[in-house]
């Protein structure tokens, strides 16, 4: 066997910090040969992209190597020069960015960054710099090699004029124009909707089977590795637990973490148990509509004042003691729809009927008692609590605004919910920052059933979480649901996870329900293609896990 | 990597600054000869000689227009200019001029006897600046063209004082200004920056608030002193910072400047080359109190503070180029005389009159008002502030600008406690200043302590009405005790009037009737080495 | 686009006539009388009221207010009392000076502040990095009206080498009138000797004013470098292989360029407004001197124009940046 | 997570309650003490702050700082006896550069104060309210903005009279509008955060949110512009000062002292240098302190 493109032995990294150096790479040990496809997976914080990074020379800042190397083609690269990566960087190994919007230049066209790039690399390989027109030449290529349509018009537009996924189809252009030796994939598609997440992964696979490319890959999704990658390593911690053929990894996982993190992938194929339950225990009465809205519509002017139908005419009725499942992707209006619930947004036209009271007309004091009633759990528990507040000022909070406690009955209240969520009491004192994001989430739902409501709100609750946080989020979600009897609506992007819990559920597009029905029925029959296919990239993931979980 | 960029920028710098060095000129030659730089700090906003006058405005309006006589020499004398002669009557209420026959406006037109009576015509109707001097004794159809040389004045009463004002009374073309009429404005508007005169200079360029050029005149009637030395022109260049004066000064880019601090002539004087000029001058300094409101209305506490005053201190605030007033009116004035008994630092007997006042203890705040940005007011006001701490009298300085000070002044009511108050007199009759403590001054900011004595006033009056001269020398001796026996004022000090300019520049003349900084352009030349 | 220029014509004169009544109720709330300040010292009573009425000063300030809006309307703002001409006419002999050094301030401070400003973010916590944090750091601190004077002893009377104040020699005749800038008007003539007087008088000056200037522009587009250099999208560069050099100069910097410019808008309008202390010390004659000595003799009407005429190019500027950013930033052109 | 600690059943100290609080503290001193020039600011601030508290007590010559005159003694260059020189009035330019730090000090205080006192309220409430009120708040606001502060306040304290207080009060006027504009720029930022849509999800009144959500999350910018107006205000009130509009005598303050002292320059440097280096020393402290609190408050620098 010729010598591995890439191998990093024994590669340990700190950071320092404020409190010390953190190991953030702890004795890593990879090959990656030419050819090879090679996917790591682990969660946030878990060190992956710190690894791909050093591999790049882009390590973050104040990090120090404090043992191993890193080969690239019999050379070590541990510690080169800004000059010797010259010829190296972006020439030999290149890289595919996870936010597509944020690694474009907004300021130059996408046929200049692309063939400045280009130029970038003849000047290394000492080929001269081509002429203008041949690097557009092969610019538009390229475009077209990456599938995109009307490359030649591309060639003058701006990222901001290009949706998120022909953005990463510019950047995996760009990542391809200096012919890499080694590509690098950073959670290539993480940033995309889910539909989009698919055409972009086939994209990729495409690529890197007729350019018979040699590709590391990382992400947090499994099903995005194993339609990739053929060998899998796994990261936990700065540490790799476990590495192998990622059939192998993900059909007979050794290590613990790795057995977790395959579990906690909701299994989209899975009858949910209460399907069963509920047939065992047949319906005795007349569900109790517990909230309703009719014709809800949102309407916003653009800035160009041209109107935007955000939502668009929606009827739906949750039943009392429900899970109420919204599903749809970014930009389906399902976001705005459960403000409007809750009426943090106007709505244009349309009434919500709670508890038989039109609350579209409230205002004033009687909308803030109904707030004690209905409670709203974000998408993002990291912006979603005040960092200048303590976690007990903010789980109080409510009490306070709502009710004439005491400070004292306050206090015990906040501790007595921090039980409830399964948080140390003594976190009271402590601030968000402090906190991981699943703490985090709990916290949040803390302060959401501080007042008694009836109705929780779950805006994506978990999607910026891991996986294996979500997993326990969600449990204990359906656990606080039975100890306080709540109705929930749960909105969320992830088919999977509605299968798994919702009874009712609602298909959104464009601000529009397009399916509505049992959870059940509607994932057993699709009736809408626009549903299939979200059903089917949420297969993806599930079945790499299912490997594991079956096998 | 970003070498080539510092050197760049470096060389591109370097480049810059060798450019730029410009050599220090002397005064400035032309072809016509040699211009003459006088480094001012107050711009000429209105030339027009009826309108306006203040020191650097008169300078220039001296330059460019003649009057009927002119003050010339220290002590000042009215000497023959226009009128090469001239009688009164009897009752002293009719004045005859016989105007010289050569004398032509600047564009060929002869100075008539009509002329001078349009040009005081015009004075008196426009009501302006110089206007207050003989409106009250002067109608315009007093003034009468006798024949073409001859002008005669008809006053309404006798007046002693008017011929001391007709060197500031210029005469205009009438012919230029009534072309340049612009809705019977008499010829306001154009004559702002041009000019219909008669004098030693004619305009060049006249950047307003930058600089003011005067061309001389070749064939000007009066001829030049200097002869051929005549200088080409006269710029008056504005330099507002004392520092930037100096620098000018030292640099030669000016010949000559005024207002330079006193410490700055101290200094500068030992500079060689340079010259100072140190002239007792006619402008006297007073703390005019409120003697009608106020705790300063009583006369004992106005007395303790008069006898408070660190007098030496006043002298050195000007680094001794002062002299103490011994009077209310200045040395330089006819009818001047040193008056017995006028206060001097004293504590014990201000202390006595303190005890004597309604404040026996003091333990009283008095406001000083003064011009804000006037170096010296300041300075003196820090001075009573020191002195006054003896009293056990706070001192509250509150500098003013000048309109609002005068505004606040012109009311008994709204009158500060304490003013400072420099006064030029505008002629060298004692009337000039006399006047000042008459009870129809009240309003005019020098009367700003609203002096109320009957007997003064009358004695005033009388003084003014007669035209014998012992007479009313002997009524203003009188006039003098009595106010500094009331003390409406802390009797200050005289300034000297100072320039700075280069030793090349000759024919320097002095005159104390002149304003602080004026000088007469008309026999100054330049002496090349 | 006709509805677009409409309205910011509307929003214009708007804030125009805004600072018209702001400025003109404030200045009227002095008792002082400019009336008795040109009538002269020793003026009577009677020769004040003359003047007072030939200025309107003896009117209601209602109607006095009234009168001077309508006259504004038509382009008239008023007449000086000290100088007893057209404020126009006056604003209009002293703006092009003012301008002119505030351009060449403004030009001074772009070309050193974002050069400078640039090298100290590459060059971050380097020796450059040092320099250029104490420069703009004192630069903001020092009070420009002491560094004016220090720098006039120093190259003025000290070495010699420049003029202490003023635009021209004394008995250097201007270049024929064209713009009012003497560095243009002499190009224009072909004089260069001239031009090289003028710009020998301008530099001091310029210097002291574009100092703050600099200051601010290098320490913005420093720290827009430094987050720019940080930015994933200049990761993205590295990391494809494109020269730091070209990353720095082509990419970065016309993206931190975007909050430079807004920054120098601002500092536009700061420099003339400092223009008040900086043309005292160097005798500059512009609109800041004029509006000096005008407030000095509480002759409000040139205050007025000149406080509007400030405001006038102020909001002019800022039309300016708007526009270059959107020139520069693509997602701003379709708004 | 399943097995939590239950072990808060005795009353934690002050230093565990606080713990996170004390570790921000620490981590902020530390941010700061490794930035040399945001020492250099802290000291020059403190050494002012302490002049202004004691000054007065400790000059060689506290007379000198009550306007004594010694015409004995003018304009002596700076000796052992006389550190920075006497000024024109015999007066020791020490004692009354040392004094002028209180006088400065309360300038930079009220000017600042009154600017954010009446900025910070309306820029929230425009930032927080829109509509009608924003545009009118926001309208006037760019109003003084568009019209550069110095020329503004010449021309009020041309108009008012010169003097300490309308100088000040001149300088208030035309500060505010920079707090409105920082504040809702701000507010309109932190309105869209997630915890402010959540506090109102819960039923928060509009002065609550402002209270507890809004200013909150406003004030590290605010106390850094505030530490450096600090700086900005003294200097603006010298510029003031210098064009003769500052300060009456014979209050020791510092621009007042450079106005009187630029005619005497440049034979007695020492009178204008030591109150202008004063100014600009004081002011390069607030400012490089401000910076320094930018450092470490403003989460855009923030690395870590």
């Amino acid at each position: 066997m010729s010598t591995p493109l890439l191998d990093i032995k024994d590669y340990s990294l700190d950071i320092g910090t404020f409190d010390g150096p953190v190991h953030v790479l702890k004795g890593i040990n990879l090959t990656v040969n030419r050819g090879d496809t090679l996917g790591i997976v682990g969660e946030s914080g878990s060190g992956k992209t710190v690894l791909v990074r050093s591999v790049m020379g882009i390590g973050p800042k104040g990090s120090e190597v404090t043992q191993g190397q890193i080969t690239f083609d019999g050379q070590d690269i541990t510690r080169l020069t800004e000059k010797a990566w010259g010829n190296i960087r972006g020439i030999r190994i290149s890289m595919i960015f996870q936010d597509p919007m944020t690694y474009l230049n907004p300021l130059f066209t996408i046929g200049q960054q692309i063939s400045d790039v280009i130029a970038a690399h003849q000047r290394a390989s000492g080929e001269g710099v081509a002429s203008k027109s041949a690097r557009r030449a092969r610019t538009v290529e390229l475009l077209d090699q990456v599938g995109m349509r009307d490359p030649d018009q591309l060639f003058d537009q701006y990222p901001h004029q290009l949706s998120g996924g022909m953005r990463q189809r510019v950047l995996i252009a760009m990542a391809l124009a200096g012919k890499p030796e080694l590509l690098i994939a950073d959670e290539p598609t993480t940033a995309l909707d889910v539909t989009v997440q698919a055409q972009v992964l086939d994209l990729i696979k495409s690529l890197v089977e007729k350019l018979n490319l040699t590709v590391v890959m990382i992400s947090h999704d499994i099903g995005a590795i194993a339609t990739i990658a053929t060998r899998c390593a796994v990261m936990y911690k700065g540490e790799i637990v476990e590495q192998g053929a990622t059939a192998d990894i993900l059909g007979n996982p050794q290590h613990a973490y790795t057995k977790q993190l395959l579990a906690a992938v909701p299994d989209i194929e899975a009858e949910p148990k209460r399907v069963a339950a509920a047939a065992a225990e047949p319906k005795t009465e007349k569900p109790v509509k517990l909230l309703e809205a009719h014709d809800l519509t949102k309407i916003y002017k653009s800035q160009s004042g041209e109107p935007f139908t955000a939502v668009d005419k929606v009827n739906l009725s949750v039943a009392k003691g429900e899970i109420f499942g919204v599903v749809g992707e970014s930009g389906s209006g399902k976001s705005t729809l459960a403000r409007m619930l809750l009426r943090l947004i106007e709505p244009t036209s349309g009434d919500i009927i709670f508890d038989g009271q039109n609350i579209s007309g409230l205002n004033g004091e009687p909308l803030r008692q109904m707030r004690r009633h209905m409670q709203f759990v974000f998408q993002n528990p990291h912006s979603a609590l005040n960092g200048r507040h303590t976690i007990g000022d903010a789980i109080g909070e409510p009490l306070r605004i709502q009710t004439n406690m005491s400070k004292r009955d306050i206090e015990a209240r906040v501790e007595a919910l921090l039980d409830i969520v399964q948080l140390p009491r003594m976190f009271k004192y402590r601030y968000p920052h402090e906190l991981s994001g699943g703490q985090k989430q709990r916290v949040c739902i803390a302060r959401a059933i501080a007042l008694n409501p009836r109705l929780l709100i779950l805006d994506e609750p978990t999607s910026a979480l891991d996986i294996s946080v979500q997993a326990q989020v969600l449990e204990f979600l359906q656990q606080v649901r039975a100890e306080l009897d709540l109705t929930y609506v749960f909105i969320s992007h992830d088919l999977a996870v509605i299968r798994q819990i919702c009874d009712q559920t609602i298909v959104m597009k464009r601000g529009q329900i397009v399916e509505q029905g049992d959870t059940e029925k509607i994932f057993l029959s699709p009736a809408e293609d626009y549903t299939r296919a979200l059903i089917e990239s949420g297969r993806k993931t599930s079945r790499a896990a299912n490997i594991g979980a079956t096998g | 990597m970003f070498g080539t960029v510092i050197r760049n920028i470096v060389l591109a710098g370097l480049l810059a600054s060798s450019v730029l060095a410009a050599p220090a000129q002397a005064f400035e030659r032309t072809d016509n000869g040699n211009v003459i730089v006088f480094g001012g700090r107050q711009a000429i906003p209105v030339l027009d000689p009826h309108i306006r006058y203040d020191w650097s405005t008169r300078m220039i309006q001296q330059g460019v227009y003649d009057a009927l006589v002119k003050y010339e020499g220290d002590p000042a004398v009215v000497k023959p200019w226009l009128a090469e002669k001239w009688e009164t009557s009897e009752d002293g209420k009719t004045w005859t001029f016989h105007l010289v026959k050569n004398a032509k406006f600047h564009n060929g037109d002869p100075v008539t006897a009509e002329a001078v009576r349009y040009s005081f015509e015009r004075g008196l109707k426009l009501n302006k600046g110089v206007a207050w001097m003989l409106k009250d004794f002067l109608a315009p159809e007093g003034v009468s063209v006798v024949d073409d040389y001859t002008v005669k004045f008809e006053l309404k009463a006798p007046y002693a004082p008017f011929l001391s004002f007709l060197p500031w009374w210029f005469v205009v073309n009438p012919a230029q200004v009534k072309a340049n009429e612009v809705d019977g404005d008499y010829g306001q508007k154009w004559l702002t920056d041009n000019e219909a005169g008669s004098g030693p200079f004619k305009l060049g360029r006249w950047e307003p608030n930058v600089l003011y050029e005067v061309e001389s005149v070749a064939d000007y009637w009066k001829r030049w002193p200097q002869g051929e030395n005549r200088p080409a022109g006269v710029i008056y260049r504005i330099i507002r910072e004392p520092a930037a004066q100096k620098a000018a000064l030292q640099r030669g880019e000016a010949d000559i400047v005024e207002g330079l601090t006193s410490d700055d002539y101290v200094q500068i004087e030992k500079v060689p080359g340079i010259v100072i000029q140190n002239h007792k001058g006619m402008t006297t300094f007073g703390i005019k109190f409120n003697t009608q409101k106020g705790p300063t209305a009583d006369i004992n506490l106005r007395k303790a503070i008069a006898y408070a005053m660190d007098y030496d201190a006043l002298v050195g605030v000007y680094n001794g180029a002062a002299s103490l007033e011994t009077s209310p009116l200045p040395d330089a004035m006819k009818g001047h005389i040193e008056v017995p008994g006028i206060p001097r630092k004293d504590l014990a007997k201000a202390k006595e009159f303190l005890a004597k006042s309604a404040y026996p203890n003091g333990g009283i705040t008095l406001d000083y008002v003064h011009v804000a940005g006037l170096e010296e007011a300041r300075r003196i006001g820090l001075v009573l502030l020191d002195n006054l701490k003896a009293l056990n009298i706070g001192v509250n300085i509150k500098p003013e600008q000048w309109p609002n000070m005068v505004a606040a002044g012109s009311k008994v009511e709204t009158s500060p406690n304490m003013t400072s108050v420099f006064t030029t007199p505008i002629s060298t009759d004692p009337d000039a200043v006399a006047y000042q403590y008459h009870k129809n001054s009240w309003g005019q900011y020098y009367a700003m302590a609203f002096y109320d004595n009957a007997d003064v006033s009358a004695m005033i009056d009388k003084a003014r009405g007669s035209t014998n001269w012992d007479e009313r020398a002997k009524l203003y001796a009188d006039i003098q005790k009595q106010i500094v026996a009331d003390q409406p004022e802390v009797f200050g000090m005289l300034q000297n009037r100072r320039w700075a300019h280069q030793s090349y520049l000759q024919g320097f003349n002095f005159s104390p009737v002149r304003f602080t900084g004026e000088v007469d352009l008309y026999p100054l030349w330049i002496k090349e080495e | 686009m006709l509805t677009f220029t409409l309205r910011k014509l509307l929003t214009v004169a708007g804030t125009m006539l805004g600072i018209a009544v702001l400025t003109f109720v404030i200045t009227n709330i002095a008792p002082g009388d400019p009336a008795r300040l040109v009538a002269g010292p020793n003026a009577t009573e009677d020769m004040v009221a003359t003047i007072r009425t030939e200025y309107g000063l003896d009117r209601p300030m209602i109607e006095q207010f009234a009168i001077y809006m309508k006259d504004l309307v038509t382009g008239d703002f008023g007449t000086s009392i000290v100088s007893t001409r057209p404020v126009l006419d006056e604003l209009l002999r002293y703006a092009p000076a003012t301008i002119e050094l505030v351009l060449v301030a403004m030009l001074l401070g772009i070309f050193v502040g974002v050069p400078l400003g640039m090298l100290s973010a590459v060059y971050k916590d380097g020796p450059i990095d040092h320099f250029t944090r104490i420069l703009s750091i004192s630069g903001v601190a020092i009070p420009a009206f002491w560094f004016g004077i220090l720098m006039q002893l120093y190259f003025s009377v000290d070495l010699g080498w420049l003029p202490v104040s003023g635009r021209l020699p004394l008995v250097t005749r201007p270049p024929e009138f064209i713009t009012g800038s003497l560095l243009i008007d002499s190009l224009l003539a072909g004089n260069f000797k001239t031009f090289n007087t003028a710009l020998s008088y301008i530099i001091l000056p310029a210097i002291v004013l574009s100092f703050p200037c600099l200051a601010s522009i290098l320490r913005v587009n420093r720290a827009e470098m430094i987050e720019v250099l940080q930015s994933d999208y200049i990761v993205a560069a590295r990391a494809h292989g494109i020269s730091s050099r070209r990353i720095v100069i082509c990419y970065a910097l016309k993206n931190a360029l975007l909050p430079t410019l807004a920054m120098i808008g601002l500092r536009f309008g700061w420099m003339l407004g400092s223009t008040v202390l900086v043309e005292t010390v160097f005798d500059w004659p512009g609109i800041g001197l004029y509006a000096v000595s005008s407030a000095l003799a509480s002759d409000f009407k040139p205050v007025i124009g000149v406080t509007l005429l400030i405001g006038f190019l102020f909001i002019i500027t800022n039309t300016l940046v708007d526009l270059a950013y959107a020139w520069i930033d693509p997602r701003l052109r379709r708004a | 997570m399943s097995n939590i600690e239950q072990t808060a059943t005795r009353p934690l100290s002050f230093r565990e309650r606080n713990a996170s609080q004390i570790r921000q503290m620490r981590l902020y001193a530390h941010m700061f003490r490794g930035s040399f020039s945001s020492m250099l600011g802290l000291t020059l601030v403190v050494v002012f702050l302490i002049l202004a508290a004691i000054g007065p007590y400790i000059v060689p010559y506290p007379e000198d700082t009550r306007g004594a005159v010694h015409m004995a003694a003018r304009l002596l260059p700076p000796s052992a006896e006389h550190w920075f020189g006497t000024d024109e009035m015999g007066a020791d330019i020490f004692s009354r550069v040392i004094a002028g730090a209180r006088t400065s000090l309360w300038i930079g205080i009220v000017i600042t104060g009154l600017g954010a006192l009446i900025g910070v309220p309306l820029g929230i409430i425009a930032g927080y309210k829109g509509g009608l009120l924003r545009a009118c708040i926001m309208r006037v606001t760019e109003l003084f903005l568009a019209v550069p502060g110095l020329a503004l306040a010449l021309a009020i304290v041309a108009s008012l009279g010169p003097g300490l207080t309308n100088c000040m009060i001149a300088l208030a006027i035309v500060w505010w509008p920079g707090y409105v504009r920082l504040v809702e720029a701000k507010t309109l930022s932190v309105k869209e955060e997630l915890f402010v849509e959540s506090a109102r999800s819960i039923g928060a009144k509009t002065p609550w949110i402002l209270w507890h959500h809004i200013l909150p999350n406003c004030m590290s910018p605010i106390i850094v512009k505030m530490s450096m107006d600090m700086g900005m205000a003294i200097l603006a009130a010298a510029g003031l000062g210098f064009i003769g509009l500052g300060a009456p005598p014979p209050a020791p303050e510092w621009g007042a002292m450079v106005s009187v002292a630029r005619s005497y320059m440049p034979d007695w440097w020492w009178y204008s240098f030591f109150p202008g280096a004063a100014i600009f020393l004081t002011v390069l402290g607030f400012n490089l302190l401000g910076d320094g609190l930018r450092d470490i408050l403003d989460p855009r620098s923030r690395t870590r």
